[in-house]
Formats: C-alpha cells, structure tokens, sequence
C-alpha cells in the first residue's frame, strides 16, 4: 500500500489513468502530474477510469478538481470512467458532475474523446 | 435477537491506516448484516472522520481510536483523536497525510459524513475531540 | 525504512469475531510486504491464538486485545486476554465457542502457531496470559 | 456471518459439501450432522470440497476428524478436495492425511468415489 504508482496507457492519442484501490492525497497528487506530463507531451485527451478503485477521499478529489481545471485550461477534454455508485455519490454530492463528464466505462469514454457523434450518444 | 457487541481499533496516522480501518469496518458492518451500498457510505464516512482526526487533532500520540457497536438495529461508529484541537482559522498547516494544503472538496468532510451516515455528532472533549456517527440496518419493508 | 507502526484491535468473545481479526491482520501484514502465503500462516496463528484466549482465559471482560506492530523486517502481533487461567485439567468445559468439548486437534493450538509464526512466546500475567508471536519478511536473497 | 448453513449437493449417489468461508465449531457440526443424515439415508460417497474455505481452525478439524471416523465406520468413503495451501499444510501439520484422501478438485474427488480405475489415478 506505500506503493503510490499510478498505472496508465496511451490508447491512440487518449491516455487512460488508473486511480488504483484508493484515491488519497498522494495517488491524487501522481495522477496530477501524470497529466501534467501528458498535456505537456501534447495529449489532449484524458480518462480516469476508476474501475479498481475501492475508495476516494476529499483531500483526492480536491486534487481532481484541480486536475480538472488544469486540463479544460490547456484545452484538452477529461472523461471519468467505472465510477461504482458510492464514489459517484460521493462525487455528484461534491459538485463535481458541473466540472466533468462521467460515462459508465472506458469504452464509451474513448468513444466521447474521440467525438464520434453516433456512438458518444449511448 | 443479537446483544451488543463492540470492537475497537486503534491506528496511527501515518500511510493508508484509514484504509485498513475502512476494511475492518467493512468486515464489522457485513457481520452486522449492512448490505453493499451502506457498507461503502460506512467506508467513506469513516475514512473522511480519519481525515479529520488526522488534520484537525493535534494529536500527541498520532493515534486515531475507534469504536463500533453493533447494536440490535444499527452500527455506532466513535471515532476520537487526543489533542488539542487546531482548524486551518489559526494558520497552521495541515500537520498529517502530506504537507500541500488542498481546496475544493476540503472543509466538506462533515458534510459528507452527515449525508452518508443517519446521525452524527461532533463533539470536542477535555483531551480531543470525537464525532460519532450511526448508521441503521434497513430492515424489510421499514421504509 | 520505514519506522515502526502499530495498530491495536479489541474483539469480543462471540460468533466469528476472530475471523474479523484475521482479516484486520491480513490486511495490516499485506501493508507490511508479506506474501500471500506468509499472510494465511499469520491468519491462521491468529485464530488458534484467540481460541486459545476464548478456551483458557476466563475473561470477566470477554474481550480479546490485539497489538500488531509493524516493523522494518517483521511483524510482532500481542494477543492477551484477561482472567485467571483455567486449563482443561480442572474439569472445567471449554467455556467459549460453544457446549460441547472436542479432542483431536484441539491440545495442539500452541503447536500450530509455533510452527506458522517464526517467534513465539507465551506468558501468564498478572492478570490473564499473553501470546507475543513474530513473523519476519522473507526478502529476496535472504534465505 | 451469524449463518452456518452449510451447502450440500448431491451428485448421482455421492454427496457434496462446502463448508464455507470459515470452518469452526459451528459450522463443523453442521457438516457433521449434514454426514450423519446422509448416511442415515444411504448415501456412501462424500466429498468435501474446501474451494471457498479461507481459514479453518484446530476446533473445526477435531470435528472433521470425527466425520471422518463415522464415514469410515459406516463403510462410506470420504474424499477432500480444493484445498489452499495453507489450509492443506494445517491437515498435514495435524496428521489428517492418514485418515483421509485429499484431492485437487472436486471432478477427481468424484472420479475417485466412483471408482474409476483409470481416471483415478490421475
Ligand atoms: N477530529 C477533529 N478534531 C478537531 N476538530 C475537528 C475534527 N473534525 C472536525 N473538526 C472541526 O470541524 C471543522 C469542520 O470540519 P470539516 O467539515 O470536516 O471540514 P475540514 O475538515 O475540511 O476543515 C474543522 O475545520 C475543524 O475545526
Ligand atoms: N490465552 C491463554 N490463556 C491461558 N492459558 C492458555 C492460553 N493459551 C494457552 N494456554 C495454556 O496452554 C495450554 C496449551 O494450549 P494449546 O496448545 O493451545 O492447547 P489447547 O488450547 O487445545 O488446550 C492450554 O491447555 C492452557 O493451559
């Protein structure tokens, strides 16, 4: 659990996050230069997939809205994926559905980035 | 007819403990007969109530304590730090889970606690502070 | 290096509560690097430990206390229990864990957790008995 | 946690049981009187299959021990299978193979019980 790597992976010109079983101040703050690293490599197209993820806590969401800003800042577009329905609450009761897009899996996330107007629909 | 029982457990504050605290509340409530989805609002709730303790006791021991009652209809979770107790009005930093202090979500953990658990009180003591959060068993048609 | 954690854990004597430690320590000693293996081994001494402290320890507070201290290279778990002891010599039955007294494995709990954990010591108190077992990591090239 | 029903099947003439996630007293003498009432109605051929069995204790095999010996008694025949590691070293540790047959699955268990000398040996 000291273990803080965060895992990700280049899929086409989207990059997808994997948060891992618990999104404290420490992942949250990997996951925050990850991006970082991302958009200064020029990828503008983001998913988070929280598939694995267990638990979340308020000091990593805070980070995440940070996260969020610092991508819509440079253009680029953040999709949240895998949400189970505590952590979606937890997210929809910190405001958080006005500052992001959340869709059910990473599949659909992709499809949203990559703007295909048929399929972002479902 | 289960009577009481009570379990308690000490961490330090340090690394992931709450999450260790999470799951053995996790394992308490599943015993307790909690099903999924108020299990999960149990973890969350208690892991914010971790924060907290962490951020906000100054806490000479770095210990959070916890105490779960398993009562006939309901968990009663205590959770208590040592400590005088500081919030972020006086200018400190916050002393636990890393040095950058955060925004946003932050100064919202109570009210997550509240929306997660059926009651909760906050109280300090002459040593710390405690908040004590219950959550009932949804029985069968007791909607 | 990490410094020395330590988690503390107070279970009642009733239903499956013990398995509620075990998991607790399955999930301290993962934080800690143990393997999976290393893991079901400090499981199962823990168990046999807390039937021990249920069976022999006339406990008027019917809890079992627990300390799990992390460490650099190892894992120290404290099982006491209050009480005077009562051994089955004295014709009193097994007074936890149900009516009726078995035989077999039973008489053999000791023998188990000596050869699961890799330090064990056993020692009345002045107020119950103390169980204080050591399981260190196995690192690579160690051996 | 409170329930100690144990699951039982039976399989042609053979009887399986799971013991569930953890083997104490209680649920021990649940399998007990689940194999007395098996072999009350002239069932023979028992399986214990552990594949769900995370932790077992000493209590719960002086049981065991006991099912075996009635199994015995009866001329049936008692077969264990899909046990962990470390749940198969604990057996060991207590001297359990001496009484009692264990096996990787519950598909041998039943080869074995049927008597199948080719598959049997497997
Ligand atoms: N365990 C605690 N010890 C001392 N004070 C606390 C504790 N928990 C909460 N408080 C006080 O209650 C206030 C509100 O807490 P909260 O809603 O969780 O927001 P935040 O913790 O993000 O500041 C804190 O600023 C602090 O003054
Ligand atoms: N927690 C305990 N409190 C008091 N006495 C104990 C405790 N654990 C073990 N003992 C003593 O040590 C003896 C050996 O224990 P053990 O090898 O586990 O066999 P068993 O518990 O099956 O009798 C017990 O009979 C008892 O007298």
């Amino acid at each position: 659990m000291s273990a803080s790597e965060i895992r990700a992976r280049l899929i086409e010109d989207a990059a997808v996050i994997y948060p891992g079983l618990y999104l404290n101040q420490f992942r949250a703050e990997s996951i925050e230069s990850q991006c970082k690293a991302f958009l200064a490599a020029g990828v503008r197209r983001i998913v988070i997939n929280f598939e694995e993820t267990e638990l979340i806590n308020s000091i990593g969401i805070s980070i995440l809205l940070g996260v969020i800003d610092s991508v819509n800042g440079a253009q680029g577009t953040l999709v949240l994926s895998n949400l189970n329905a505590s952590n979606r609450e937890l997210f929809e009761m910190l405001g958080l559905m006005s500052h992001v897009e959340m869709v059910d899996t990473e599949e659909i996330a992709l499809l949203k980035l990559n703007g295909d107007p048929l399929q972002a629909t479902t | 007819a289960r009577p009481a029982s009570e379990f308690e457990l000490v961490i330090p504050i340090e690394d992931d403990a709450e999450l260790i605290a999470a799951r053995t509340a996790e394992q308490i409530a599943r015993a307790a007969d909690f099903d999924q989805e108020a299990i999960n609002q149990i973890k969350t709730a208690l892991i914010e109530a971790c924060l907290n303790a962490a951020e906000h006791g100054d806490s000479p021991d770095r210990k959070i304590h916890q105490r779960f009652a398993i009562d006939e209809d309901k968990l009663i979770i205590t959770v208590s730090n040592k400590g005088k107790t500081f919030g972020r009005a006086n200018g400190q930093a916050t002393p636990a889970l890393g040095a950058q202090p955060v925004k946003g979500a932050r100064g919202r953990g109570l009210q997550i606690i509240r929306a997660l658990m059926d009651e909760v009180e906050f109280e300090r003591t002459d040593d710390g502070a405690r908040l004590v959060m219950t959550k009932y068993l949804k029985r069968p048609g007791s909607q």
